[in-house]
């Protein structure tokens, strides 16, 4: 536990303390800016370079380039969920929604996916 | 629970009768609770959007494992400078919107209507750039339905972007499956766009009653909401630059 | 009053001639489904009747004549995990049993006799492989695994044959199969059971069971001079295959004598079963579907070629690997259309060497 | 002194921001697209009554089904229990003023009435035939009928729902008055919250579903098209995405007014509360997970197959769990027979054959021979008819009493239900066997020899048509003649009864205290007791 002396102290009652409004410095908002902008960067120079595929199984071929892009993607908007929509400092329930809109998406996903992919099985 | 406790909470409620400003609404114990409720239902709102996405991005992912070919010649039509502009574009006023809701946070009633001048600024400069890379589809007939020509993709020799990509012909039978490229180009970037102009039109609103001073008197959700909002649709954006444009590049 | 008697009397006597709980079981598979079917029924006839006795039982016993004062219970673990558990157990059941009919169904043996199946608004249109083709009614014999190839050129429709206890989709742009075995001669429903647009309940047709004596006739009867493989082969001669896919050192194409039922290599690294959806596909998609050595040079077919003709085609290159299969299988009532087609007509003495000819030419 | 008093004239309820005046404008609405469903609904049995398509031209009878789809799922049983019984009692049940965002709530009312007349609309000018799924390549390239208007009045809808969704989510976790803790909530208020989750959760994506068939039946675009290498199975993922789960928004709140219903008429707790409230919790999640065995016919993969048919094996346990609890809520109660509680055993009764029978469905083998035929028609108007609509009146006539102050008079109620119950399987009944011997759905013209059958269910229709007739008229006739109710009349243990019928604007004149379990009797007559004290 470290501490921090921006939070004020106060011994009331927890539950009304969480509803506090955090106000996060404008010098955060810069900096995740900064890195915004640098992984846009990243992303479209990377674009340009082949990082190779690596040949994971027979027929199956992981290519280096989508999964760097998507991973920079996943790290940006995580930023900007985190620090410019204040879910850091938001609620259990904010962060359990976010949580349970992701899952549900990959579910629509990974399932439906699931059917695509299994479809030619059986027929070789 | 035992009486005691129900005792505290039945005091908390009371102790926080005396906050009463005047926008909160009736029905409503306290500010507090107003202003969390409002907060959750904005996210349970961007829940829907996620999955409304969702169904595009699913889409997307399909037809990209089946016509691999046709969605990387498809992406090598797109414009990475203009692309690549609209994001920093969308970046840059998420953080001006971000700013801004420090700004009504702090009561700063100039500042806010600064920021929120500029994420209008900015966000109007996307949808223009935007006209600006649909009116190129549209010369090139790329747009699905309207006379959609495969002469870029069957003779990439005749076009510039292919040319610059290097690409080689792809066989008329793939070729053709770039329409399915650019059907989900227009849809997902479309619906973007749609949000986009929706989220302009609400800040121009809100300059308006900035201006009177509608945010600065401690009553921040409405802006706040706004800004999960828009930060939304920035982050849709964060995912259609690379999915569309960038991955198939190199 | 009379009148109206009369039209009661009417039903009664078509309900008591007609009456059934299910419909007739004319394929070796309906057995089996039944009895899946009627072990689901017993579950829920069982679980109906449970749940009837304790609301009744308990509304007699603890009305509140009888008994004016409730008693506060809880809630029983015990009793609560078993009916979770017990019901979890025999939907279990029914889900493997199921499962194991449902593979059944749609995993069709290897001598099943093909006839192709192409639905359109508003009609089916089944061919078999000598050349007859029927609309709106299929005739297959007794004790032979049919399989049918499933087709659609528009919407989608659904090929039921109720008796059978089979349906599958046909869906645009892909085939689908299904088979069965019927064992009772007789004249059963063919049902479109996809809504389909405006005539969909008049998608209706026979299925006529013969044995397969009389089925023999009935081919023999119905010929419509040239079967399905010699149509493909004019169509692959009219459409200059051959140019390519040839035996010669420097062709462009692939050799197809004997691919079909083989292990592809594909150019993109997969490998893939050259089955009738696989040919389908090579032929109006074919970059995706490039055999591994060969360049992408193959013009698509897409909106040349009909769903028939591309049937036809299918059928032709299945045809060219005939003294192949002849070897590999001692059961030879697959080939029974052929040879019931081939007297039909003698001239160029059966399709292969014909097949044969061309692609050396 | 009142909700329905306190204010007067049109505009006050057109610009109402009280959850009681729009679930009461609900309530109007949805019984409206009720009978115009029913009315569609009774069309069908009587051009099902000869085998020929003689009563209607067949492109008519595809049209009127389709309306009678529509109408009835997205204009009255996904919004019938919540938008009205829900909007209603959910404020009042958790100890609150209203719901979170009242404005948000009169939108959702207007937003489905923007659909509701737009789907009429469609209906004068000329209607639609694709079937309510919307299934592609008809939907978009094969019918030249009202398709867009159609879709969009859908969409529209969809969003009315999302919001009615939201609203209680933010509500039952935002709302609720001290000490109404978790568990201490209402069973009709947990399979609300859930049905709201799948609301929330699953319409967006059949809203996207809709926008891409608009834009390739209008643009041309190439998603679902098949000939431009699109997929059409690709649409029905989508579609019943949302649409499987749909039908979980549809009957979870009408579970939820049984579990309120079988416990105040036998005046004990439910039985094994916490799993009852987890059931609805986990039907909610299952929902998601099993929407493709819609298609497992459709050519979708064996494999894919096998996965849905055992998750939809898991959905089915916690139905049975409800039914097996409801059950045993009898057990040692005090029962007595008022017509909410002869809808209950109604709805037990009809939901767990219809339950049962979507077992047969669920298992892939059976589902092979038994989908697409009258088997599922039969199954889903069990559920839907048989379990949703017996709820919702179960429920109408439960609250009635909170909702107007008066008494329905309960003889001629009583006799409805009966009516309604054996005209229902009347029905439906014939309509499994029907669906055994492979009659298709959707069929304007069948084979003779199901003719016996058929007319027997439209000989049921009428007499289930006789059942719904009762009690707009009687209920209406209450309004004004009914017995005075009192503030309690069922000596039931929910907030909303403890005060005054019909409620005030803000429901409670003071923010209730919840120090006790829902459904706690012996809390109940403790405070009897103490009125007692205090007026002797």
């Amino acid at each position: 536990m470290t501490e921090n002396p921006e939070i004020p102290i106060d011994h009331e009652s927890p539950e009304i303390h969480e509803r506090e409004h955090h106000i996060v410095s404008p010098r955060i908002y810069v900096i995740i800016l900064l890195a915004l902008l640098v992984g846009t960067a990243i992303t479209v120079w990377a674009s340009y370079v082949d990082l190779g595929e690596w040949h994971a199984a027979p027929g199956l071929v992981i290519f280096w380039n989508p999964i760097l892009a998507l991973a920079i993607a996943c790290t940006k908007a995580t930023l900007v969920v985190l620090f410019f929509m204040h879910v850091k400092y938001g609620t259990k329930l904010t962060k359990l929604t976010i949580g349970a809109g992701v899952f549900t998406f990959l579910i629509l996903v990974g399932m439906t996916l699931a059917d695509y992919f299994t479809r030619a099985w059986g027929r070789w | 629970m035992s009486d005691s406790q129900v005792q505290v909470l039945a005091e908390t409620a009371e102790a926080h009768e005396h906050v009463h400003p005047p926008y909160q609404r009736h029905h409503f114990e306290t500010y507090a609770q107003q202003n969390d409720a409002t907060n959750f239902a904005m996210w349970l709102f961007l829940l829907t959007e996620i999955m409304f996405f969702g169904g595009l991005f699913t889409a997307y992912l399909i037809f990209r494992n089946w016509y691999y070919p046709a969605f990387v010649s498809g992406s090598h039509q797109l414009n990475i400078p203009l692309g690549g502009l609209n994001t920093l574009l969308l970046i840059t006023s998420s953080f001006t919107m971000a700013m801004g809701v420090w700004c009504a946070e702090l009561r700063k009633k100039g500042a806010l209507v600064l920021c929120l001048t500029l994420t209008f600024v900015l966000g109007m400069g996307f949808l223009m750039v935007k006209t600006f890379e649909y009116k190129e589809k549209i010369e090139k007939h790329h747009v699905p339905g309207f006379h959609y020509s495969l002469q870029s993709f069957l003779a990439p020799e005749t076009d510039e972007a292919a040319m610059a990509a290097h690409d080689k012909p792809l066989p008329v039978d793939m070729a053709r499956h770039t329409e399915v490229y650019f059907s989900l180009y227009f849809a997902m970037t479309g619906m973007h766009a749609l949000h986009m102009i929706i989220g302009v039109s609400i800040l121009a609103f809100m300059i308006v009653r900035a201006q009177a001073g509608a945010y600065t008197t401690g009553h921040v959700t409405y802006v706040e909401n706004f800004g999960l909002y828009w930060h939304f649709v920035d982050i849709v954006w964060i995912f259609l630059f690379p999915l569309l444009y960038l991955i198939s590049r190199h | 009053m009379s009148h109206i008697s009369q039209v009661l009397w009417q039903f009664l006597v078509k309900w008591l001639t007609n009456f059934a709980l299910y419909p007739p079981e004319a394929s070796k598979i309906a057995p089996q489904m039944d009895a899946l079917y009627f072990f689901m029924i017993l579950v829920s006839m069982i679980g109906l009747t449970i749940v009837i006795l304790l609301v009744t039982s308990f509304s007699i016993l603890y009305s509140k004549k009888r008994h004016p004062v409730a008693v506060q219970i809880e809630g029983s673990t015990l009793l609560e995990a078993t009916w979770t558990i017990i019901p979890l157990g025999l939907f279990l059941i029914m889900f493997v049993w199921g499962a194991l009919i449902y593979f059944r169904v749609y995993t069709p043996p290897a001598n099943a006799m093909n006839i192709y199946v192409v639905g359109k608004q508003w009609m089916w249109k089944a061919e078999h492989a000598g050349g007859q083709h029927e609309i709106n009614s299929l005739h297959v014999p007794t004790g032979q695994a049919v399989q049918l190839t499933l087709i659609s050129q528009d919407v989608f429709h659904s090929f039921s044959i109720p008796a059978f206890r089979v349906k599958r989709e046909a869906i645009p742009g892909r085939y689908t199969t299904v088979w069965f075995e019927a064992t009772t001669p007789g004249t059963y429903h063919l049902f479109c059971t996809q809504y389909c647009g405006t005539e969909h309940s008049h998608m209706i047709g026979d299925v006529v069971v013969m044995t397969p004596e009389d089925f023999k006739k009935w081919l023999a009867s119905s010929t419509s001079g040239a079967s399905l493989a010699q149509n493909g082969e004019r169509l692959f001669a009219s459409l200059s295959c051959a140019a390519c896919h040839n035996t010669r050192p420097d062709a462009r194409g692939p050799s197809l004598a004997n691919v079909y039922g083989t292990k592809l290599a594909l150019s993109n690294g997969g490998s893939v079963m050259a089955d009738d959806a696989y040919l389908r596909e090579a032929i109006l998609n074919p970059s995706q579907h490039l055999t591994q050595g060969y360049a992408p040079i193959m013009p698509t077919y897409q909106g040349q070629v009909s769903e028939e003709g591309v049937i036809a085609l299918v059928e032709y290159i299945k045809n060219l690997n005939s003294d192949y299969r002849v070897q590999q299988t001692t059961n030879t009532t697959e080939l029974l259309p052929e040879s019931v087609g081939a007297p039909q007509r003698p001239a160029p003495a059966g399709q292969k060497p014909a097949g044969q000819g061309m692609v050396k030419q | 002194m009142n909700f329905l008093s306190k204010e007067k004239g049109l505009l006050s309820w057109l610009l109402t921001g009280d959850h009681k005046r729009i679930a009461t404008l609900y309530l109007v609405s949805i019984t409206f697209f009720f009978f115009i469903g029913g009315a569609l609904a009774g069309l069908i049995r009587l051009e099902l009554l000869t085998p020929q398509s003689d009563l209607m031209a067949t492109d008519t009878y595809n049209k009127v089904f389709t309306m009678h789809g529509i109408i009835m799922i997205f204009f009255f049983l996904v919004p019938s229990v919540p938008a009205t019984l829900g909007n209603f009692f959910i404020p009042m049940m958790i100890g609150a003023k209203d719901l979170a965002l009242p404005k948000i709530n009169l939108l959702s009312w207007y937003l489905y009435m923007a659909a509701g007349c737009l789907g009429l609309y469609t209906m004068m000018t000329g209607g639609v035939d694709t079937g309510w799924t919307f299934t592609t390549p008809l939907s978009t390239h094969y019918v030249n009928t009202n398709v867009l208007t159609t879709g969009i009045a859908v969409f529209i809808a969809g969003f009315s729902s999302i919001f009615t969704g939201l609203n209680f989510i933010v509500t039952i976790h935002k709302m609720r008055a001290p000490g109404m803790t978790w568990f201490r909530l209402p069973l009709f208020v947990w399979s609300n919250y859930a049905a709201s989750i799948l609301m929330v959760l699953g319409t967006p994506v059949l809203a996207i579903a809709i926008v891409l068939v608009a834009l390739e039946r209008t643009i041309g675009i190439g998603v679902f098209d098949p000939t431009k290498g699109g997929d059409p199975l690709l649409f029905q993922h989508l579609f019943w995405f949302y649409s499987h789960p749909a039908v979980y928004i549809m009957i979870l709140p009408g579970m939820g007014v049984i579990s309120e219903t079988v416990s105040t008429f036998s005046r004990k707790r439910v039985f094994g509360y916490t799993a009852v409230a987890f059931s609805s919790v986990a039907i909610a999640v299952f929902g998601f997970f099993v929407w493709a065995h819609h298609m497992f016919i459709m050519g979708i993969s064996n494999y894919s197959t096998l996965i849905f048919s055992l998750l939809t094996m898991l959905v089915a346990v916690p139905s049975a769990i409800k039914i097996f609890n409801w059950s045993f809520t009898l057990y040692k109660g005090s029962i007595t027979f008022e017509t909410p509680m002869m809808y209950t055993f109604g709805f037990m009764g009809l939901f767990t054959i219809g339950g049962l029978t979507g077992v047969f469905l669920g298992t892939s083998g059976t589902d092979i021979h038994l989908t697409e035929t009258y088997f599922i028609v039969a199954h889903f108007h069990f559920v839907m008819v048989g379990g949703m609509l017996m709820a919702f009146l179960a429920g109408i006539h439960y609250w009635w009493p909170k909702m107007t102050g008066r008494m329905y008079p309960e003889k001629i109620s009583q006799l409805a239900a009966l009516v309604t119950f054996i005209g229902f399987n009347f029905t439906f009944f014939p309509q499994f066997i029907l669906g055994t011997l492979g009659m298709p759905r959707r069929y304007a013209a069948y084979p003779p020899e199901f003719q016996i059958l058929n007319v027997f269910s439209t000989a049921g229709a009428t007499i289930l048509g006789v059942g719904y007739l009762l009690p707009i008229l009687y209920l209406t006739w209450s309004l004004k003649y009914g017995e005075i109710a009192g503030n309690n009349p069922w000596q039931a243990t929910g907030l909303e009864w403890q005060t005054q019928s019909p409620p005030l604007t803000e429901n409670f004149p003071e923010i209730p205290i919840m120090d006790h379990e829902a459904y706690d009797y012996e809390w109940l007559d403790g405070q009897k007791e103490k009125e007692v004290a205090s007026v002797g």
